[in-house]
């Protein structure tokens, strides 16, 4: 009891340490993630993701603001990847930029992740603008609100806008059908809040680190559409992704081989939700129809394993969860030996 | 009253400050603000010169004066230099695909070259590290402070536990059995992590806000009117 | 298509009216909505600028065939700084094409060609066509509506309007008879300020009032902050333990207010400390802090009678980067181990690394910061920890003048305000929500989007 | 040196103690009866140690003599020696003293910081029984050069220099000894006599602290840091130090002192000191918290032990006689006179301060004096007391763990140790409240001044024989225990009175002695009674406070306790605490005479012509 009294903190780090690194040792070697139930809030922030532009009735311009540096990149790359891989899916233009100097740099990272990998089709310039980094904070949300132009100039690599194909017909935040936005602090999602949703009514979804979240939740759901708050909300958006990725491929496939789209859908969910009974699909009668290739075709989509970097997020969940139980553990233990204490001195 | 260490910088405290606030309210002056606020992006830039120059000079004495520890300055500035000239210089960009032999025409951060090297594998692994010992500390601090001494907290240390459970798969596995969809569906470990952080969370923090809004607003009233000189060095 | 049994006269009727219906409804898109009439485009007064109100008569079309209304608009004649920025492209465009010319036709070396074709593209300037401008869809609106309030526009641009019918069926009507120009004018007062100027006079004046009271001697009074109070014991400790006092002025810059009350803070804390002779070492995040920094440490040894024993050398730049700074501070610590910790300003992620180091190397620690989000890591770590606007308080508090104590009272005249508007508005939300007038669905929304929005 | 042969305590019979005042040398003879220690005679004489006979054992033979001839018993022989041992009806087993007389031991303290080291200094100089004649600290706002003016100006017995924890500042301990080096503070007695130094601070400094004061004129003690680390207070090496010091220099310079100490069966103690001592072995002994007061002529001392710390202020200013008039001015005409019940001529009263002044000897002659006087009293004593809780703290400078239950509530270090409502035994003594007329009237100043909440007993010293069991306690605990219970204190009674406030007239208390059998009843707000409970009785108490109020227990919870009665008996006490009177003065002293009437503290009228003696 003594020794407990008196713990030297670094048992405490070990145990720490323990708790976090043999979960990634393991799920790095196993693979395995544990199952995650998706919030309101990470369903709203995928859902208005998914319905952008669509009040316009075109392809949407979306604002990619990335406003993290490497020190949070464990809490926020994940929410970042999976932000871009259903914009690229969805088919969503991309306009990166940040408000952090080494923004550019995580933008760079989610980019060659997720684009250049698994959507070598979609055209810098045409389907996504890195615009970079631009000093000034809240006052260059303020300013793009009226000109983007005056703050932005050239794309991250000094290619003046003009020359930039997407960049025709923006002229400033309004001509943005959503801005997403990932915070690791100031500025960040409340700058945003401020000065972008409420100022010009675009909407915005949020995905920040946990210290911020408690601070945002109060703009939910009327100023933030949608919230991500730290590692969690990023497992759990990134579930919804790959979900929806997969549902969404097997979709194309299968009204590609000439299903109508009001079959095609239903069809490709049943398929989503069992892919262990691959085998019994191609014989049932709704897809019977289908030709040899696009059989095969959604064989491969429907059981094709989801890449290492689209399973980041849940894959923290993982060391996450040792690290929280280990500090329910933690405080349970300290108040076993406070009030063991106590009755010692009380009773003297 | 001096002029040039008091009266002038309360002028331009009070002017300054007084443009802010007309700013916000009369459109024609909407630029005014945005002026001001240059002017100190202008001078911050400065500054990081000054910055810099103190840096230089602080760890040069160290290292003349061979005091504890005055490796640990030498390391600082030799990192500082290196950083500085392979910055300035762009060592190792890739020049702009529009002017291919222009050497200055990349990009200084750009993919492979020193600075982003620098970045990649010397800051970014170091920031993070530092981020990281967080979670360690995070541990040792709940293990000292959570200790149910009285009723507040009690409640602290309850609330600790939903938010801490409901945040990974542990809550989902403990109150799996109550039907999402139910009367009761609320109770579950994640929807009451997410309602103490909307509803208890928010009052509090909202509370707090304006407690502090007000400290803001009250403060600057005094540093404009000149109230409150301590900022420049006229203390009590 | 539902199965009729056509049994009587009347059904036959019902019967050829619903085909008649279901026709109509589900015929392509033969002829498209006629467009909306009468469109009236006005400025809105008494507002920032850049809003217009726009009214029109809704399409002939009948309304269940009737998607909504595209609203377009476009911006009418260029601004001199346009054009010129206009020019500047076009010259540089111009400029690259001669280059490429220059350097494939002619073999000019790079960086001469790029010289060259300025030149020449300066000598023969080319004339910028004036863009044509264009129409552009700046919303779609319910069928219903016949108003829409375009914002976001240049003010003191003249724009032109048009609206468009949208069929059910996703057809565009004709545009209607585009609007004559109009200019989004920024009135020279911003009236949906209003209420935000109105609660800033009633706060300002609550403090001067009180200031003025306080100066009259009015006897103010303020509860103990704890947090103050031990300034004299941390300072203290360090100078019985022969340690040195640590002081973080937070990682912001000297335009947050923080900093600034973090310097006060300093202010205070520098005079107890020459006047007991102890050390004090102020790290920080930006230079400008630092330079602040010493002129305040240097008036407080002066005024403690101590001017030779200020050192500006303890008060110095670590770096602006965030991890930087706390990698270095939390290294001082574990190194020098100060006895007393000062964090006094903006904080982030750093609190509770900063925080947990100075509470394992034995420091006294008090801490201040209006980060909501980082007063728990603050609490749980410092000895004493100044919450919120306990923080701005500081200054009143350490001076004990009574124009400072004033604007203290007056900052509770603010807080009453504040509460009087919570007690009022969820008093009537409450009431609307149970009684479901729409009469107090108006005030709700009044308050709610006019006040609060404002 | 003194005659210490180790001591049986079993076959220990007569005890002799003498504690020699300033003014008077009083001597008590304790005998075994019946198996009990029992004081059982006492005698006084006028000290002697100012000339003509400037030897104190002059003085101690004589009162010595006075219990020879009152008990019959043969103690001095005819060489005017003490008879030792015990043999039949002759002689005695032990004989002790302690000594204030010259002033008792005057000492200069310093330390670094005022709130942290110079105050662990006092504390260990006040806890040896000295008088602190001033603090010297590196933050008591006095320039060097008036700190150097005040040290020549001061002629104390020694000086105890703190410091720095182990391992700590060295610097500015340093500095505080080069500032008493140099001034050389000249000692009271003896002009060949080198000026004890003892060092008890920082393990580190000890080299430079040898070097500052090695140039001579000084003696230099250095002993264990008493402050080690700020989280820890260790005064016992010091204080041990002080008593040895005082004893060898202080002591055997004073006239006579070193034939007394010879003599002695125990080293003499300096009497507030043995006071303290007596406090805490008895407050260790019953597991009890107990404050001790002693109001003399010119100064207060408060002893405190609560939870095993002993504390103990002397509040130089505070008199009945030479510093009356300084009661008077911080205590202020208007808060002196709110406990006065009747009219009197404020003109009349300062003169009758200053009388007391020029006449420290005068007792009240007539009731109006004596009710003034008590008056004076209560303020004295409530000042003293304010004195004491303000010194008596938790340590300062402490790094405080927080847990997150202290979010709302972040107390902060330095906080007193008093707690009224922990406080079991309040006991007085000194001339003011042993001469009272009536005990009621002690137990009143004690109620008015101290406000004891909950349930505290009430006790004064009889003879004023705390001192000579102080020093008894540390040769025969047994032995002082008893005597200090069955002789020393006279128990006035047991205060009963709930924390909290309220309107008058609401009820405050119910309360029942013996379920009932020795009465009951209940209190509304503002009331106070006694209920008759007679020497060495007890009773078992009930009462149940109302919401709002706590005997101890908490808000509104019912306390049952065994409680002892005294020659006052149960003072039932529903005024409330904090105690406040009326501001307006016409209901104050209707609210005081309801007071004064519901105890009887003034029974008699003032006899006419009585009244204008002087």
């Amino acid at each position: 009891m003594n020794f407990l009294n008196n713990l030297d903190r670094r048992w405490i780090f070990l145990a720490m340490a323990l708790c976090v690194g043999v979960p990634i040792l393991v799920i790095g070697l196993t693979g395995y993630t544990f199952p995650e139930t998706p919030t309101p809030l990470a369903e709203a922030f995928f859902d208005e993701v998914d319905v952008a532009g669509e009040a316009k009735g075109r392809r949407a311009n979306v604002l990619l603001a990335f406003d993290f540096d490497p020190a949070s990149a464990g809490e926020l790359n994940p929410m970042a990847v999976s932000l871009v891989h259903q914009c690229a899916q969805k088919g969503h233009r991309m306009y990166f930029i940040s408000l952090w100097p080494v923004g550019p740099q995580m933008i760079m990272d989610a980019v060659n992740k997720v684009i250049k990998v698994h959507y070598p089709e979609m055209v810098y310039g045409e389907d996504y603008v890195n615009l970079g980094f631009k000093a000034g904070n809240e006052q260059v949300i303020k300013v793009m609100g009226v000109d983007l132009t005056t703050e932005f100039r050239t794309d991250v690599e000094g290619t003046t806008l003009s020359q930039i194909p997407m960049m025709s017909g923006i002229t400033n935040l309004e001509d943005f059908d959503l801005i997403a936005e990932i915070s690791a602090g100031y500025p960040g999602s409340k700058e945003w809040v401020l000065y972008a949703s409420t100022q010009f009514n675009i909407p915005l979804v949020s995905g920040m680190t946990g210290v911020q979240a408690p601070q945002l939740y109060p703009y939910f759901p009327n100023q933030l559409k949608g919230l991500l708050g730290a590692i969690k909300g990023a497992a759990e958006y990134e579930y919804l992704v790959n979900q929806w990725v997969r549902l969404d491929k097997l979709t194309g496939i299968l009204e590609q081989a000439g299903l109508p789209p009001g079959e095609a859908g239903p069809l490709a969910a049943e398929f989503a939700a069992s892919p262990d009974q691959v085998s019994t699909w191609t014989v049932s009668a709704a897809a019977s129809t289908l030709s040899p290739e696009a059989k095969a075709a959604l064989i491969e989509a429907a059981t094709e394993p989801i890449p290492g970097e689209y399973l980041e997020g849940q894959r923290r969940m993982g060391p996450q969860l040792f690290a929280h139980l280990l500090m329910v553990f933690l405080i349970i233990l300290g108040n076993v030996i406070f009030f063991a204490q106590r009755r010692r001195g009380g009773g003297s | 009253m001096q002029i040039l260490t008091r009266l002038i910088p309360l002028l331009i405290t009070g002017i300054a400050g007084l443009v802010m606030i007309v700013s916000a309210f009369i459109p024609y002056t909407s630029e005014w603000g945005k002026i001001a606020g240059q002017f100190f992006n202008i001078l911050a830039a400065f500054a990081f010169v000054l910055g810099g120059g103190n840096l230089l000079k602080v760890h040069l004495k160290k290292i003349s004066d061979q005091g504890a520890g005055w490796g640990y300055s030498g390391v600082v500035l030799v990192c500082f230099l290196v950083t500085l000239f392979v910055g300035l210089f762009k060592i190792g960009t890739y020049p702009n695909p529009s002017y291919p032999d222009v050497h200055f025409s990349g990009e200084t951060q750009g993919t492979g070259s020193g600075f982003w090297w620098a970045y990649e594998y010397v800051f970014k692994p170091l920031t993070a590290t530092m981020f990281s010992i967080l979670a360690f500390y995070v541990a040792s601090a709940a293990f000292r402070a959570f200790r149910a001494k009285n009723f507040e907290a009690i409640l602290l240390l309850g609330t600790a536990f939903i938010i801490l459970l409901g945040s990974v798969s542990a809550g989902v596995f403990l109150t799996d059995w109550i039907p999402n969809a139910g009367p009761f569906g609320d109770l579950r470990l994640e929807n009451l992590r997410i309602y103490i952080m909307q509803v208890f969370n928010t009052a509090g923090t909202r509370a707090i806000m304006i407690g502090i809004a007000l400290g803001i607003a009250s403060t600057s009233l005094k540093i404009m009117l000149g109230i409150d000189r301590s900022f420049l060095g006229s203390g009590d | 298509m539902p199965r009729i049994e056509l049994r009587n006269p009347l059904a036959w009727i019902l019967g050829a009216l619903f085909a008649a219906f279901a026709c109509s409804t589900s015929a392509p898109a033969s002829a498209p909505p006629q467009p909306p009439t009468e469109l009236s485009a006005r400025d809105k007064p008494w507002d920032g600028g850049g809003v217009i109100f726009l009214e029109w008569t809704a399409s002939t079309t009948p309304l269940d065939q009737l998607q909504g209304y595209e609203v377009l608009a476009r911006e009418l004649g260029v601004t001199a700084a346009e054009l010129a920025d206009q020019t500047e492209r076009a010259a540089d465009a111009a400029a690259e094409r001669e280059t490429e010319s220059l350097l494939e036709g002619e073999g000019i070396a790079p960086e001469d060609a790029d010289q060259q074709a300025r030149l020449e593209v300066r000598a023969d300037p080319v004339a910028v066509p004036v863009e044509q401008p264009e129409w552009k869809s700046i919303a779609i609106v319910p069928a219903g509506q016949t108003d829409y309030e375009a914002t976001g526009l240049e003010k003191d641009r003249s724009y032109e309007f048009a609206i468009r019918a949208i069929g059910a069926d996703k057809s565009l009507s004709a545009p209607s008879a585009s609007s004559p120009p109009v200019v989004p004018e920024a009135a020279w007062f911003n009236l949906s300020k209003l209420p935000l100027l109105v609660a800033l006079v009633l706060i300002s004046a609550a403090v001067l009032v009180f200031v003025v009271l306080a100066r009259g001697g009015m006897v103010m009074k303020i509860r103990t902050i704890a947090g103050l109070k031990a300034v004299d014991e941390a300072v203290g400790r360090a100078t019985e333990m022969g340690r040195s006092i640590l002081y973080i002025n937070g990682i912001q810059d000297m335009d947050d207010l923080q900093t600034v009350a973090g310097v006060t803070v300093l202010g205070r804390v520098a005079k107890t400390a020459a006047e007991y002779d102890a050390k004090i070492e102020v790290p920080t995040s930006r230079s400008l802090v630092m330079t602040a920094s010493r002129e305040t440490v240097h008036a407080s040894y002066f005024s403690a009678g101590r001017p030779d024993a200020y050192n500006p050398d303890l008060i110095y730049y670590v770096t602006d980067e965030q991890f930087g700074f706390v990698a270095y501070v939390s290294g001082m610590m574990t190194r020098e181990k100060p006895a007393a910790c000062f964090y006094m300003g903006s904080f982030f992620a750093e609190s509770l690394i900063l925080a947990e180091t100075g509470n394992s190397v034995g420091a006294i620690q008090i801490a201040g910061t209006a980060n909501p989000s980082q007063l728990p890591f603050f609490v749980a770590a410092c000895d004493y920890t100044l919450i919120g606007e306990e923080f701005f308080a500081a200054s009143a508090y350490l001076s004990g003048q009574p124009d400072q104590l004033g604007s203290l009272k007056g900052q509770d005249v603010g807080k009453i305000l504040a509460g009087l508007f919570i007690l009022v508005g969820v008093v009537l939300a409450t009431i609307q929500a149970i009684s479901g007038s729409t009469g107090l669905e108006e005030a709700v929304r009044f308050l709610k989007d006019v006040i609060l929005g404002s | 040196m003194s005659a210490q042969t180790p001591i049986n305590p079993d076959s220990v019979n007569v005890i002799l103690a003498t504690d020699c005042g300033s003014t008077t040398t009083k001597a008590i003879m304790i005998e075994r009866v019946d198996g009990v220690y029992r004081q059982t005679h006492r005698g006084e004489a006028p000290t002697t140690v100012e000339e003509p006979f400037a030897n104190v054992t002059v003085g101690v033979i004589n009162a010595l003599t006075e219990i020879q001839e009152v008990s019959g018993r043969r103690l001095i022989d005819d060489d005017g020696v003490i008879i030792r041992p015990a043999s039949g009806d002759e002689g005695c087993d032990i004989y002790i003293s302690t000594s204030s007389a010259g002033g008792g031991l005057q000492m200069m303290v310093a330390g670094v910081v005022r709130e942290m080291t110079a105050a662990s200094a006092k504390r260990a100089a006040l806890g040896a029984g000295a008088i602190v004649m001033d603090t010297i600290a590196a933050n008591d706002r006095r320039r060097p050069h008036e700190q150097i003016q005040r040290i020549r100006e001061l002629r104390p017995d020694m000086v105890l220099i703190s410091g720095g924890t182990d391992g700590g500042d060295t610097k500015k301990v340093t500095e505080i000894a080069e500032l008493i080096a140099p001034a050389k503070p000249r000692p009271r007695f003896g002009k060949s006599y080198e000026l004890p130094i003892i060092f008890a601070g920082n393990t580190d400094a000890r080299p430079e602290i040898d070097r500052v004061f090695g140039s001579g004129g000084f003696d230099l003690k250095i002993t264990d840091n008493l402050r080690p680390s700020l989280e820890r207070e260790h005064l016992g090496p010091a204080r041990d130090m002080i008593h040895d010091v005082f004893l060898e220099h202080v002591m055997a310079h004073a006239p006579g002192y070193d034939t007394l100490m010879s003599i002695t069966d125990a080293p003499i103690m300096p009497t507030p000191g043995a006071v303290g001592d007596i406090l805490q072995t008895i407050a260790r002994g019953r597991g009890i918290n107990a404050v001790g007061v002693d109001i003399g002529g010119a100064t207060t001392d408060v002893f405190s032990v609560f939870d095993g710390t002993f504390n103990r202020t002397v509040s130089a200013n505070l008199g009945m006689s030479y510093s009356i008039s300084n009661v008077c001015a911080e205590a202020t005409m208007p808060s002196i006179l709110r406990w006065v019940h009747i009219d009197m001529n404020e003109r009349e009263l300062r003169n009758r301060v200053k009388n007391k002044m020029i006449r420290p000897t005068t007792i009240p002659q007539s009731l109006e004096a004596l009710i003034f006087e008590q008056a004076v009293a209560r303020e004295a004593l409530r000042l003293a007391y304010l004195q004491h809780k303000e010194f008596a703290t938790t340590l300062k400078g402490v790094q405080q763990q927080r847990t997150v239950g202290d979010t709302f509530s972040q107390e902060s270090g330095g906080e007193t140790i008093v707690d009224n409502m922990k406080l079991d035994l309040l006991v007085a003594s000194g001339g003011v409240l042993s001469h009272a007329p009536r005990m009621h009237q002690t137990a009143m100043l004690l109620i008015d001044a101290f406000e004891p909440e909950g349930i505290t007993e009430l006790a004064k010293d009889s003879i004023f024989m705390m001192p000579h069991l102080g020093v008894l306690s540390s040769v025969h605990p047994r032995a002082a225990m008893e005597v200090f219970e069955r002789d020393c204190l006279i128990y006035l009674g047991t205060c009963v009175a709930p924390k909290g406030s309220g309107k008058p007239g609401r009820p405050c208390f119910s309360w029942s002695l013996d379920s009932g059998a020795r009465g009951s009843g209940e209190l509304a707000f503002g009331e106070i009674t006694v209920v008759e409970l007679g020497e060495d009785e007890t009773a078992e108490l009930e009462a149940k406070p109302a919401r709002g109020f706590d005997l101890g227990a908490g808000p509104g919870k019912t306390v049952s306790r065994t409680v002892r009665g005294g020659t006052v008996g149960l003072i039932l006490d529903a005024r409330g605490r904090e105690l406040s009177l009326p501001e307006d003065p016409e209901h104050c002293r209707q609210a005081v005479s309801g007071v004064i009437d519901a105890v009887d503290l003034y029974p008699e009228a003032v006899p006419p012509g009585e009244g204008s003696a002087d």
